[in-house]
């Protein structure tokens, strides 16, 4: 039983979403009834761009709603997929006319609720287009299996694909961008602490004061395996090296990096992981563009981090770059 | 309140009663959650009865369904959602073992349609599969609606203990790989649930 | 015995900062041989900002320094004071000849480290000023104490007083704005857990499972008070309520808010408790003019939070909403 | 190694020995440092000794007290740091106890004037005030140097547990107020240990 600052279990996700609208008015709105967030000058001229799913994940969702990333964020309870209607009415409260585009993780649940509220908004004329994110190379891809998860690289999604529909791009140009960063996008995670939803009894897995889980995923979930607990370097060198060789990322690549947190690792931690990261590409000759090091997609108070890498061209480096009000991906 | 409305009733009763049950084998091998997303679904099935009035017992059903679809979420809401409302367009008021064979068949097509997994990925369609194919054969071999249900009960429970030494295919337990193997998949469970208390109901 | 993203305990802070300047290569230049970093473009024509103590706190000092705000950040072991050399070496290298102002939090350590940096590079001809930020209410303030702790409140002055010097003010005049937000600015703050020093083996206090520190300072001390665990909304309240009677604030004020999470504290915590921070002061018709929820002066891991209001007039608006290149305080 | 120098080391020692035991009375009523700050800079002092030659004992002084101001940190670094420069301004070459009540007042002087405490408050001035009394009231009631020695280290060891029930007035104890009481202050430990050293080298 994890001690946590909360109200009612069954009550965070709204108090939340309360606390974001209070801390920044001019910046959101809520819509009545649903917890999704949208921004105040919605819907704007242009392609709108919805994500969501869980909550818990935050700043994911709704920290990246505003000018050049999201237009809605739909909260779905902590790590549930939100239903089809809440989605449903965040791509009606976007929609300008000119199409929306929805980034969902490739969750089963996420996947199945989305499509449904394409069904929906389709049935009232709007048109719709999604892709899935599927980043994380601890999990086995196959067309047996539901697939890799999404995790930490879809903020790379939403920032390039984002910038691209805040150009006047069409729903088909939002939809190729997206599917060109997800396919040159790839992460691995780690913990060495599980979390704790609130409303659950128990934290999803437990870990010995010896043990950390390689191959984990943003829902408290176990990874994909358990080991005893190596240093910074160990630990780093494991997941950029999967990274690295799954898509494979080679010699002269240039890369965008995320190391994220996972919620309760002291960002000095995060830093610390960061030296290693530039090192072990510097030995690859992986050239650096641009690295995030923070709090991009958590779970919960969850210890941890992981690693991504996004390989650019030079249309990614410049949507990477564009001008956006999200101070999180500046 | 109906015979429908009624077994819906105590299949909530049961799902709200093993909420931290079913959480707990989520949190096994997926995200624990299964309990509090079925719970929270059904809750809201139960306060929808307190209001609502209905001409058919396939109007219960597919308020069940949309109801399930709105407000559960995750994996699970889907899945049932479109599996209930499957069932709702093939029911026929009068119960009869044929029908409940083309109810069981609508609800695993709904189910495979939306998920596209099939028996053995370690979901619910490994308690819902079996229990089925033993209604149809039984149909076919001209049982008495009694035994049948009580043979697709026998069937609905081997099939959920079945999922224990698979290795998922399909869902958030899929992440696991091999670790998912030896743990009782919560999906099959909260389905054998669901098919134990309507069998129950009906004898 | 906490787990740790780490290698050698004894090189945390060295590692840090080159994973720092490794995410930041443009922003960023460390000092060779002192832990310390600073603007890329130092020394800038400007009265020069310098801030520092222990480390553990991150952003804190770090993350502050960037046009608009800081110019060089000196970071001693984690929780420990940095030493003379270090800030004299930080002085030397900002100073472009308007002087030097030095952020102090008022911790014995840091007063008198700080003092020695400032007698050492007056000696050399450096004009040097100071201000010592103490707005934790939690500690008793009295001539026969070491008065309260500089906490969360800390980062308004870097962002105000740096905004000042940014604009061309002298020394003078950058100091007193700097005490004018001292004089306006109060915190509480409260944990669930405690955090480690990764060289200690042990926390500095530890909890039960029901049990919270009220009052509590950012250096893994113990608190002021222990108490059973309380709601969210309580211990908002308990927080709050402190803050605003100290001042006092009252009706009609406007006031700038930190949420503050100590590092291990979900976003989603900070969040709820942001809904009951706005209530509560709304129910006082006191007038919020901007929040920031989020991590700015962390203890390493632990989980908490704390709350900070900042009394503003037109001057200190002016100020807080001036450009920086920092994004943690846009 | 010239005397003074191997008073030093045994200090160094002593301190680093003694690391985790400091830690942890910091820990009860400070952040859990002060063992770690203490071990750091005679760590250091140390190593300079292994490298430097000095003319004078004052000179090994100095050089402890710069190597303390610039690698101890944390308010324990300032304060013994200027305790041992003031000492080394006052220190002559011939011991003496005389000039050894000299260089106590000198420390006290340093550490007040830095610190701006007072007897009582719950710090290391609680260890040495008393033990520089001692020492003064023996000269100047023309007690022998080794029997003055010897007060002296039982007034710093009784100084030592007074701190227990005080309330903390400087330092990071101060924070806790009443909380701060029932518990030996880290500071006024250490410098019970460097009092102890110093004179068992002497004795
Ligand atoms: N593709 C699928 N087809 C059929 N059933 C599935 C599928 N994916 C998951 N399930 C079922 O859903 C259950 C998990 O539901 P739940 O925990 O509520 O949702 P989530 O996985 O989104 O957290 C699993 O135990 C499994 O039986
Ligand atoms: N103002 C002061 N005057 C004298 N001694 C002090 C003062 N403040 C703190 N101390 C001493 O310093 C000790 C703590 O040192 P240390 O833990 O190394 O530094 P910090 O408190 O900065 O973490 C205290 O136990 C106390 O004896
Ligand atoms: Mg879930
Ligand atoms: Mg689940
Ligand atoms: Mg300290
Ligand atoms: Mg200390």
């Amino acid at each position: 039983m994890k001690k946590k600052l909360v109200n009612n279990p069954d009550d965070v996700v709204e108090e939340m979403l309360a606390g974001v609208v209070a801390a920044e008015p001019d910046r959101y709105k809520k819509l009545k009834d649903q917890n999704v967030l949208v921004r105040a000058d919605a819907p704007v001229d242009k392609v709108a761009l919805v994500s969501g799913g869980g909550s818990g994940h935050e700043p994911t969702h709704g920290g990246y709603v505003g000018p050049g990333m999201l237009d809605a964020a739909v909260a779905g309870d902590v790590f549930t997929s939100p239903t089809p209607d809440a989605v449903y009415e965040a791509i009606k409260a976007v929609d300008s006319g000119n199409g929306v585009f929805l980034v969902i993780k490739n969750y089963t649940g996420d996947v199945m609720n989305f499509e449904m509220a394409e069904d929906m908004a389709e049935a009232d004329g709007i048109e719709t287009a999604h892709v899935v994110v599927n980043d994380d190379v601890a999990v086995e891809d196959s067309t047996y299996t539901s697939g890799r998860r999404g995790v930490a690289g879809t903020i790379f999604v939403h920032k390039i694909a984002g910038a691209l529909a805040a150009q006047g791009a069409s729903l088909q140009e939002v939809k190729e961008i997206a599917e060109k960063v997800v396919a040159n996008v790839r992460t691995k995670g780690m913990a060495l602490y599980p979390c704790r939803v609130p409303a659950a009894d128990e934290s999803t897995f437990s870990l010995e004061e010896n043990e950390m889980e390689l191959g984990i995923g943003i829902h408290g979930e176990p990874g994909t395996e358990r080991t005893e607990v190596k240093s910074a370097d160990e630990i780093v060198n494991n997941l950029v090296t999967d990274v690295i060789e799954d898509l494979p990322f080679s010699a002269n690549d240039e890369v965008a990096v995320i190391v994220n947190g996972m919620g309760g690792t002291p960002l000095m931690e995060l830093y610390i992981a960061n030296r290693k990261v530039n090192e072990i590409l510097g030995a690859k000759n992986i050239d650096i563009y641009k690295t995030f090091v923070g709090e991009y997609m958590t779970s919960l108070e969850m210890a941890g981090l992981s690693v991504t890498l996004l390989k650019l061209d030079d249309e990614l480096k410049e949507l990477l770059d564009a001008p956006t009000a999200v101070d999180l991906l500046k | 309140m109906n015979k429908t409305e009624e077994v819906f009733n105590k299949i909530a009763d049961k799902i709200i009663d093993n909420k931290q049950y079913l959480t707990k084998l989520d949190s096994a091998i997926g995200d624990g959650d299964h309990g509090i997303n079925m719970a929270r679904g059904f809750s809201e099935v139960k306060e929808e009865f307190e209001s609502a009035e209905f001409d058919s017992n396939s109007a219960v059903v597919k308020k069940v369904a949309m109801t399930l679809i709105s407000n559960v979420g995750g994996a699970s809401g889907p899945l049932y959602g479109t599996a209930f409302l499957q069932a709702s367009k093939v029911m026929e008021e009068d119960l009869s073992l044929k029908n409940a064979v083309k109810i069981g068949e609508a609800v695993i097509e709904g189910i495979k349609m939306r998920g596209k997994a099939e028996q053995g990925d370690k979901t619910m369609l490994d308690a819902i599969i079996p229990a089925v194919n033993a209604l149809k054969e039984d149909y076919e071999a001209g049982v008495e609606l009694e035994e049948a249900l009580q043979d697709c009960l026998e069937a609905a429970e081997e099939g959920k203990e079945s999922t224990i030494p698979l290795v998922a295919k399909k869902g958030r337990a899929s992440y696991l790989g091999e670790r998912s193997k030896g743990h009782q998949d919560p999906g099959a469970t909260s389905s054998y649930m669901i098919i134990e208390t309507i069998i129950k109901e009906i004898i």
